[in-house]
């Protein structure tokens, strides 16, 4: 097991080069799952208080 | 059939059909990924000894020729949803265009770091002025000047067609500023030698590799598709549908 | 000859204003009014195409001016919240440079006389950026004394302008309209428009 | 239509002369920065000598670039610009009057300042007229792809730098074959340098009849 | 007064990134000025090794110049300048406050990205770290300098390459010995660099007194 | 409280006006009148120390404003022909940075009340960008509303405003002036100024 993690006396290159490319796969991924729940909060606001306003007149 | 593409080509549409697709294309991200992984770390360890011996750093070539790949896959995509929404002024084509080149940004970085990090190792350094290299730091620069040039931009229908007119222009620039890093003596280039050559490569590496690109391939789907959602979202909120989907509660 | 059809503009994501229908007949002034931001200026750049509206149809003489193209600007003036000329050019280069743009080709005299009829005498070949705010938009004003182009469209003409100026202006437009030409314009101030045929059109509930 | 080529040429001249000093700064800038350079590296003939033909490349890609921003900033900020947009004339054309007259008052001079710089870097006669040649040749082709970029960021804030990412590695392979020229010359002889002219003319013509035309889209796009 | 100060910082802040590339460019423009220069210039190792120092010193100020322009311009056209400068509390202040947001947004980024820029390069550790040193103090010297340059010629035409004709030769002492300081490290040894930290680190202390108040004199002048 | 003495302003070679004597005292008006380029914007820049006039002197509660510095800035609240608002802030975050320049400390309640009375009810988390130009002038204006300066100085303020918005301005300078204070304004459309006393400067021949 540590065999493998040593990667040979490589492991600072190949998990480094592995370890980026997930980093910034996950980042990518969890950075469009907050905006798409920003912007539905946002919609959800503007349509409040839209309806409201309507309401008012 | 025309019929049929238009149906498609409106927000309106595309957001629940994207909205399907999405966990499909992870799904199959996460099969491919896994196996390409697995592939390229238990069953290609036979490189290793032997003549041609393989230091172990050669597993990064299952991150960097995709990456590196599919960063110049998505330009051409990017900048053919661009032209398409330049053409025939469709809305959607402007922000799949949008939606692709951040992850194209972001494979075109790894291909640049994954590639430094082999360079290291096998090289002794981690940059050097070789002329893919540099291309692939372009490419780079490409990607941003696109992605900064929109969001520089407030009003998005300028953004969209300023941004796709550069991305145009980029690609019309791409070869020649390619060709001329490639050849800086236009006296020699007749020599330029073909560096690489998929056929020479070991079968078990190459399926790992390949296994590696579709799964970059899927993600680039999935990503993409789950970005065009949101700006969808985002451009479209006057219209009626956005507000019944919003009350409706759609959770896809 | 000026047809709006079901014309819908948006800006961001606030709708202005949807199925606008206007005709405008030769000779006919067109007043757009409408609170602050109703969506004036907006119209106004969209009748020029300079603005891309999100539906509909704007058409002179009959043809859509997306198709017109060239031809149409050759028969049309628009006059925006910018004035639209250089400070580093006196008044008469300046002149000379949007006439000849205008395709018109025209005496030095011709120009002098321009300016002096905007008011402008004894300022012709300042600077303009050494003029004051009432005199800059005087200057860009003298092309409308020059102008040939049938459709006039005027976005707050009369901010910055004396009484003096005000008066010169409703002139011209008198003018144009009793010749049979179109003038659309937006303005605040209460200006007795009483030349030709008035329309008005409001924007904004 | 010429008639519209020349008020439009004669025009940005004259502006350009009313500030004096506007035709001259983006010369002192190419001046300048090849001048920084020997104090950062320091002042040995080898080295000065290697690094010459790309400092001036560089050096004239940026004073380029920077006095790109006022191409069409100063139209646009006080409304010209949208008046000449809606004239009957081709846009095309006035677009190309422009970038000639940025070109005759920031590609011109640096033409003409060369065989100064060639001193300060020490490089031989020769290499210095392949310089000039090359700078004529190419600073055209800068001003003319800049034109797009310029048009692009029209109006945005912080364009000057936005212009300066776009367009700088659209600029490579004019620095590429500008500089190596200069370096064939100096090294090798000045019968070699012959292919690079010829990719060098054969950029400027093909940015001669594209740029101007994708420069007009732009505006169009920029002014909406 | 450290509530105006305070809220001019956050102000410029939110200002810069509301449009997210902002932060960016000026980095962005850095790489490549310096990712330039090896095109131009060839990919020898050794040549690029004495190069890098002054590459990456000549690159940063001009980065450092051509964000400069924005410091001040933006709130002149809108007029927002004009109502600052009637307010009641030190305007020196004001001005610092300016030059400190610009300066994080321009300044510290590059000091940041200086370790892959000595990668390009080929510098060895020791340089990178001295490098990253010189720029961090360097850096803020060149901003609280390039705010005079800014306010005096503001509102000007051509205004941008005029500045860098104004503040590229005040920038020279910063670029000999921040350049001079990384030669040291890379070719003598880390110590011998102490003279030269001292002196960019007298040049910081006495920009950080005059310069806000030199600007703000400027201010007054370019807006009358 | 705000004296002129023989004042004496030129641009370029030009002689706008010499040995100008003005006195305004609390709670008065003073409406500036004239041509275009009869120095009426010069006048006001001058009275806020914003340009330097050839000869005579400017004198606020008896000092000579050269003489004050920044705490005449305290009591001045200037008002120009740009609106002094940044395109990329809201509303809010606008009026917040002009108040704090003012030296006040205010609550964000207060802010969103004071848009709100100027007519900016649901465009305050906007960037002031996506506004019109009228709407624009209303945030500049809502400065106004919560300015405890006793001197202001407004230079064409009623440009571009639709007619309620210049109702409200007019109530507002009329509050001022009830209150003690002192407007210095031009203006070249019909506004009734009715408030307080009003005194009247006429510039040009
Ligand atoms: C920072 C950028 C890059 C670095 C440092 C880098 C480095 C390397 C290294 C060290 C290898 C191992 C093969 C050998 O030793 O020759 C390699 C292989 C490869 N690289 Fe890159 N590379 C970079 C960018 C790219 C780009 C832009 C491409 C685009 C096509 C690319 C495609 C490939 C391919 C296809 C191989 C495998 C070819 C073979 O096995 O001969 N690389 N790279
Ligand atoms: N920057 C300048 N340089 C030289 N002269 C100037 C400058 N600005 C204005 N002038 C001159 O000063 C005179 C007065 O200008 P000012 O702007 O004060 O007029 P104004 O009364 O405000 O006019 P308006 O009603 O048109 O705004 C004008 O005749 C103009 O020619
Ligand atoms: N660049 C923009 N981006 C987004 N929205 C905008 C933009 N410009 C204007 N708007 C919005 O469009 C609406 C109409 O603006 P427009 O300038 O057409 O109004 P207007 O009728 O000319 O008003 P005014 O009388 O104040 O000049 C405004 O509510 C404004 O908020
Ligand atoms: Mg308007
Ligand atoms: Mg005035």
């Amino acid at each position: 097991m540590s065999d493998f993690f040593a990667q040979g006396g490589y492991a600072f290159f190949v998990w480094g080069a592995y370890g980026m490319t997930a980093l910034l796969l996950v980042i990518e991924v969890l950075q469009l799952r907050a905006r798409q729940r920003t912007i539905r909060a946002r919609l959800g606001r503007l349509m409040r208080i839209r309806d409201a306003g309507a309401n008012d007149q | 059939m025309a019929l049929n593409w238009f149906k498609f080509a409106s927000p309106a549409s595309f957001y629940p059909i994207a909205g399907r697709l999405v966990p499909a294309f992870w799904i199959i991200t996460l099969v491919l990924l896994g196996l390409g992984l697995y592939w390229g770390f238990f069953e290609t360890a036979d490189r290793l000894g032997g003549s041609n011996a393989q230091k172990e750093y050669y597993r990064i070539i299952f991150i960097h020729v995709p990456a590196a790949w599919m960063s110049m896959w998505l330009y051409v995509v990017m900048v053919g949803w661009a032209a398409i929404g330049l053409v025939f002024n469709t809305r959607l084509s402007f922000m799949m265009a949008n939606a692709v080149a951040p992850t194209g940004a972001i494979f075109t970085f790894l291909a640049l770091w994954t590639g430094a990090f082999w360079g290291r190792p096998s090289w002794g350094t981690y940059w050097d002025w070789d002329p893919r290299l540099t291309s692939e730091l372009v490419l780079f620069f490409l990607y941003i000047g696109y992605i900064a040039l929109h969001s520089a931009i407030d009003d998005v229908r300028r953004a969209d067609r300023a941004a796709a007119l550069l991305a145009i222009v980029g690609l019309i620039m791409v070869p020649v500023i390619f060709w001329s890093i490639n050849c800086p003596d236009p006296n020699q280039c007749a020599a330029l030698h073909q560096r690489s050559d998929l056929t020479q490569i070991d079968g078990n590496i190459l399926f790992a590799m390949l296994a590696m690109t579709f799964g970059f391939w899927t993600y680039s789907f999935a990503t993409s598709f789950m970005r065009l959602r949101g700006i969808i979202l985002q451009r479209e909120s006057e219209n009626a549908w956005v507000r019944d989907l919003l009350d409706t509660g759609d959770k896809a | 000859m000026l047809e709006v059809v079901q014309l819908e503009c948006r800006r961001g994501d606030r709708l202005l204003f949807s199925a606008l229908d206007v005709e405008v007949g030769g000779g006919t002034l067109l007043h757009v009014r409408g609170r602050n931001g109703s969506g004036k200026t907006t119209l106004l750049r969209a009748l020029c195409g300079l603005f891309t509206p999100e539906r509909g149809e704007i058409r002179w003489r009959g043809t859509p001016i997306a198709e017109l193209g060239d031809e149409y600007h050759r028969d049309l003036l628009y006059f925006g919240h910018l004035n639209g000329i250089k400070g580093d050019l006196t008044g008469v280069e300046n002149l000379r440079v949007t006439t000849t743009l205008d395709g018109e080709r025209l005496d030095e005299q011709v120009l002098w006389a321009a300016l002096a009829r905007i008011g402008l005498q004894g300022f012709e070949d300042l600077p303009t950026r050494m003029l004051s705010q009432g005199q800059k938009k005087r200057v860009a004003l003298a092309r409308l004394v020059l102008s040939r182009a049938p459709l006039w469209v005027l976005d707050e003409p009369f901010t910055a302008l004396d009484t003096a100026a005000v008066a010169l202006l409703e002139t011209l437009i008198a003018e144009h309209v009793a010749g049979g030409g179109i003038v659309v314009l937006t303005t605040h101030q209460d200006v007795p428009l009483t030349s030709g045929q008035v329309a008005r059109l409001d924007l904004g509930s | 239509m010429l008639r519209l080529f020349w008020c439009i040429l004669s025009r940005d001249l004259t502006l350009a002369l009313r500030r004096g000093t506007d035709v001259l700064t983006s010369l002192f800038f190419f001046v300048i920065v090849v001048s920084l350079f020997p104090l950062g590296v320091g002042t040995e003939r080898e080295v000065l000598q290697t690094l010459g033909p790309g400092v001036v490349w560089v050096a004239a890609l940026l004073a380029s670039m920077l006095a790109l921003e006022r191409l069409f900033a100063a139209d646009h900020v006080d409304g010209t610009l949208e008046q000449m947009l809606l004239t009957d004339q081709p846009r095309a054309l006035l677009v190309l009057a422009k970038i000639t007259a940025h070109w005759l008052l920031t590609g011109l001079p640096l033409v003409l300042i060369a065989p100064l710089v060639g001193m300060q870097y020490h490089l031989a006669g020769a290499a210095v007229g392949v310089m000039m040649l090359t700078l004529l040749i190419g600073t055209p082709v800068l001003s003319l792809l800049g034109a797009i970029g310029a048009a692009l960021t029209l109006g945005l804030r912080g364009g000057g730098i936005l212009l300066a990412l776009l367009i700088l590695p659209l600029y490579i392979p004019v620095l590429v074959y500008g500089a190596g020229a200069i370096d064939v010359a100096a090294t090798v002889s000045v019968a070699d340098t012959r292919p690079y002219f010829e990719l060098l003319g054969a950029f400027l013509l093909v940015t001669l009849v594209f740029a101007p035309v994708a420069a007009a889209a732009a505006l169009k796009i920029s002014l909406e």
